[in-house]
């Protein structure tokens, strides 16, 4: 299978779906880039680069460029899904959410409920999440605990360029406004992605690998490092089961709790703030639901409660390490031998 | 252009339907019979039967908080509103949106809106839908003088000229947002001013006169699905009630909205227009309301008939697929 | 003591924390209501009319309507904050939060940390939750869960009037940004509130009722709901202790912890929609730092994961009743003879 | 009203302190030595300290994601700033905010802002407690051509002007949103045509020329300061770098930039304009230039030999108390 990076995989998905769908549109700030300009045309293909060619090959109609002006945009993409489109926005970083989030929350997740089921609202909304970017408190948040905090709403957080192009070609065949968030140290991960169109569902979890000592479940750029945690944890003889969910809302609960059932402990890696966050919100849904199987207190890995510090030094002591995993392991699982 | 007789009885017609369904709410409300926040249209009839003549179930509007009049006279079936109103499992959206929400996709009706300033965001997705599907159609948008200063607003209305799409945007001034003057709270005093800083054409006109506003959005709407992009139109108008039911109206001066009935009551101002000028009769209009009178006791009836919904409609509609 | 309701509570608070301290103001849409109209000034005092004589008493300097433009007006507090003034912000219903939600966690709650511990703001947006009030899907949310989520605001709840008026004083005078929340259902409520200034301090959970069973903790409206089932519990042998944490961010967690420690039984009644919400943020934070007293699964009581319907039928069936809180109890307590 | 030959060479000082930072960081950042997002200003010095010239430490200033030259203009350390960038200690916010986060209140610099439009609405605040508190200051406020089609700024504009607040609003428009041309986002095609739209005056001036800007300020100023409300200004600048360091700005024509730094550079026009009226000499210029040389090299020493933060400083500076 070809070999890809996470962003190619993320182009890839919209060409593919762009050709395949008339209906599909993209829009955003600089998606394409240089409108009314005298340079290059198509200058930027988005702030990442992700929709670069988009507007040479599908033009101004289906390809468009907004001034900034989220709330705006968001709410057009909004109301063109309920009018046979099927648009999908770049938000940019997601830290700009707090400029048109009403679109989002009370409008396209609520008109389906609120006008009785007969509203359609085929909606993708994109954006950057994540620290590590040296990008400082308002370019670095996750926030997704707030979308998936909204009924309505769908939320995707792919971790790897395979799960990447699959669930945007879901998300934008879905019938329903869903919320993509690509965390920006992916961008330049690479991966085996055919060069076919194919799904990734929605609440289905990755199951990455099987252990029966720990369930470790983990989120987005936080995969990772859920894995070298399980590598190291290894080497402790702590076998670890690894959970990708991949999607925050729907949820697939059932996977975790089986593994549960299996392994008797639980640690939750999540990269958004800790409070009433997609750590706590699976925690307490095992500690009801899987209470029985626990065999120690279920951790969170997560950063501290404050944000995103600028400086390198202090945001790399803020992002989740395999270190503070294999701890918070140790914390639950009763020690054991080495090789056992 | 002129109207046709049928069309002129049409907006009678709906215009009528407005102040009488809004009337009988006002009512109904006092007695205890209606839920929730309920904000009454009445006295603006002119300014949606005005927009709306133009349109067709293609053309899309977005409504506001106060929706009803919008509703009417985009078509949306009167019992159904009534039912939904009521909180009935047969209303509009199956008793889920109640007054502040009730929506008509297939009429071209996106909703009223409990945000203000949710619309016009939205229509700019209409109008674009329009635009790039080349339906032709074209997307109104109805927004207050308070929703006139709300970010979405004005942040709508610079994209739908950069993007040159077929809208057009209504303010209906009727002077108040809840208790707060709009001469006070609109910084440039008329909103029409405000057309020019989004570079497209602007009109004012009195909101209380159907036939100028009839005027003024057909050449709004002509611009619109000439594809030569939106425009602005500010219809100065007066609501007849509180800002919702129970509001005492302590800010208005005595006798403010008295005054406004009795000289620039739409209906009465239609009535007047069109006997003088001969193109329809006293006796077309008393009909016209006898039938409404009649159409509205009825809709109250079915309302109050309808089906309650039961715990499993509790979380139905949430989404298409889950 | 003097009877008073929440709203008579709130208004209060107002008062002496005006004539107080000179710096503080108080704005809002209608917060005094008639501006440039020609009837009657101070008209509405607020869409609930808690601030009602203010405006008549500190004049317009200090209590200023605002044109519609939440962005606007909630930055200026913000703006207003750093410089020298303690603005309390009226933005009526939470709901609206998704017009302005930027200048709260991205400005408001983000100088101290982004500047380097030099800013301070002491802003309080105050603003109507919840269900109830047949007022549909965009009127009737909880939300707080969003703002609890975000490092650098605090977050108050407060469930009767004595603490209304306690906390709301303690919201003006901290030196914090405070997200105040009063659910449109407790205005009418009614009880003792001393005519003199008094605080009552965040992070102090409220323990209404001690039973060795099982810890009930509920916010704003749902703790009425816990003390109701409560009663229900007696009859049924079971013995409640119900806790209102008060103020979400911070969380009292150790008084929570304590009584899960005695009890073994842990349920919460929260009013949010059900996923990242405060019920799964308290259940998880117990599943780890308590689970070794935890004697049975954590239950949570809250509505479904959908909108907020207008249907007084359906939001009746929405919002959780004692009854629900009854059947959590009695799916985590093991059960007991009458009288035990 | 004339500037005395100290503030000459203070503006002199300031514009060029800004343009040697800005290319000394473009440096740096090519070389690896920059973390993180840097928007640079150079190009537009005239427009920042041609404003700021006429406010003092009292008065509040609000900036944007490309905020050095506001910092610079409105007296902010340099060398804190340069720590600040390099994520030191030391740093003007402890280096927790870095380039986009700048802010010294003590110097009424209420900071630099990733997003745009999060200034307007907050300088609306600084100027209503200086009009509460009585205390004659002004709020400034700095936005960009595209933060000018933002629904915060619009909100803020209307703000300002009902409450009558001491604000200024500064349009900087250069040319470009990112990669976006200005006269495609802004519908009205010049930001000045916004402010009849929101009651208050306009004027749009060469954002080249710091003689045009300060001349402009003035008036703005002197009215907010008399109490007589906001004013809009919109200069016309030009950015010399890329939105951020990175940018190859493919979507300027080859030779944009360069045109423009030929024909308009600011301290070019500046160092012409007061040689030529006798009121500085060269030589009083060349020896800034060398000062300022001096000054920012020695910044980025300092920088470099700045403190690192450690863990102990992660989780402090989140509440005053908590
Ligand atoms: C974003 C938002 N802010 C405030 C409100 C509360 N509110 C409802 S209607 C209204 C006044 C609207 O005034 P206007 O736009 O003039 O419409 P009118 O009521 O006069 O029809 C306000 C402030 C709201 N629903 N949404
Ligand atoms: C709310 C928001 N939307 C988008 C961005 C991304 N962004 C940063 S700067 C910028 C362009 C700003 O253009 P302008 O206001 O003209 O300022 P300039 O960069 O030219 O100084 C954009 C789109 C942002 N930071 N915040
Ligand atoms: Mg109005
Ligand atoms: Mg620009």
């Amino acid at each position: 299978m070809p070999k890809k990076t996470f962003k190619q995989a993320i182009t890839e998905a919209h060409f593919l779906e762009m050709r395949r769908d008339p209906r599909v549109i993209v829009m955003g700030e600089d998606v394409a880039g240089g409108q009314g300009a005298s340079g290059e045309a198509d200058a930027w293909g988005g702030s990442e680069g992700a929709t670069k060619g988009l507007y040479t090959e599908f033009g101004p109609s289906r390809v468009l460029d907004t001034p900034l002006t989220e709330s705006a945009f968001i709410g057009a993409a909004v109301g063109a899904a309920t009018q046979g489109l099927r648009p999908v926005a770049d938000l940019m970083f997601f830290d700009f959410i707090g400029v048109c989030f009403d679109q989002l929350y009370n409008q396209a997740a609520k008109f389906r409920y609120m006008f009785g089921g007969k509203a359609v609202t085929p909606v993708v909304v994109r954006a950057m999440i994540g620290a590590g970017f040296r990008a400082a408190a308002q370019h670095s948040q996750c926030l997704y605990p707030i979308v998936t905090h909204i009924p309505g709403l769908k939320v995707v957080i792919p971790s790897n360029p395979y799960d990447a192009k699959g669930l945007l070609i879901q998300a934008i065949r879905d019938d329903d406004p869903v919320i993509f968030l690509e965390h920006k140290l992916l961008y330049g991960v690479t991966g085996e992605v055919p060069d076919d169109s194919y799904t990734v569902p929605f609440g289905e979890a990755n199951v990455l690998r099987e252990g029966k000592d720990v369930t470790i479940v983990a989120l987005g750029l936080m995969v990772q490092v859920a894995m070298d945690a399980a590598k190291e944890l290894d080497t402790l003889g702590i076998k670890a089961t690894v959970i990708d969910p991949r999607t925050t809302s729907p949820l697939d609960l059932e996977t975790i709790v089986e593994s549960v059932e299996e392994t008797g402990h639980l640690v939750i890696v999540d990269e958004s703030s800790p409070r009433c966050n997609i750590a706590t919100d699976i925690a307490a849904q095992v500690a009801d639901q899987a209470f029985h199987a626990l065999r120690g207190p279920i951790k969170m890995v997560t950063p501290p409660h404050t944000p995103v510090p600028f400086s390198p030094v202090l945001e790399d002591l803020y992002i989740p390490r395999a270190e503070h995993v294999v701890t918070a392991v140790q914390a639950t699982v009763p020690a054991k031998k080495k090789g056992n | 252009m002129q109207l046709s007789k049928e069309q002129l009885k049409l907006a009678y017609q709906r215009m009528r339907q407005i102040r009488v369904f809004e009337d009988r709410l006002h009512l109904e409300f006092t007695r205890g019979q209606i839920p929730g926040f309920v904000h009454l249209y009445a006295g603006q009839e002119a300014s949606a039967v005005g927009v709306c003549m133009h349109l067709t179930d293609q053309d899309t509007i977005s409504s506001t908080h106060r929706g009803h009049g919008h509703c009417i006279a985009k078509g949306c079936d009167i019992d159904g509103m009534m039912l939904e109103i009521y909180g009935r499992k047969e209303g509009l959206c199956g008793g889920k949106g109640g007054s502040m929400h009730i929506a008509d996709l297939s009429k071209g009706m996106l909703g009223a809106n409990g945000i203000v300033g949710g619309g016009p965001p939205l229509i700019c997705g209409a109008a674009l839908a329009a635009k790039t599907l080349g339906t032709g159609a074209v997307a109104v948008c109805f927004t207050g003088d308070g929703g006139s200063n709300q970010g979405t607003t004005l942040e709508a209305l610079n994209l739908a000229s950069v993007w040159k799409l077929p809208a057009v945007f209504v303010f209906e001034n009727n002077g108040y947002a809840e208790s707060t003057a709009s001469h006070w709270s609109v910084s440039s005093k008329q909103i029409v001013k405000r057309a020019d800083a989004f570079g497209m054409p602007g009109a004012r006109v009195d909101g209380h006169d159907f036939f100028a506003v009839w005027e003024a959005v057909r050449e709004a709407v002509e611009r619109a699905r000439a594809g030569e992009g939106p425009s602005l139109i500010e219809a100065t108008t007066n609501r007849y009630y509180g800002h919702f039911e129970g509001d005492a109206q302590t800010y208005r001066a005595p006798g403010e909205v008295e005054k406004v009935k009795a000289e620039k009551d739409c209906l009465v101002h239609f009535r007047k227009r069109v006997t003088e000028a001969g193109l329809l009769s006293t006796a077309d209009l008393d009909a016209i309301d006898g039938e409404v009178a009649t159409q509205i006791d009825q809709a109250i009836e079915k309302a109050l008939a309808g089906t309650l919904p039961t715990v499993a409609d509790l979380t139905t509609d949430v989404y298409v697929r889950y």
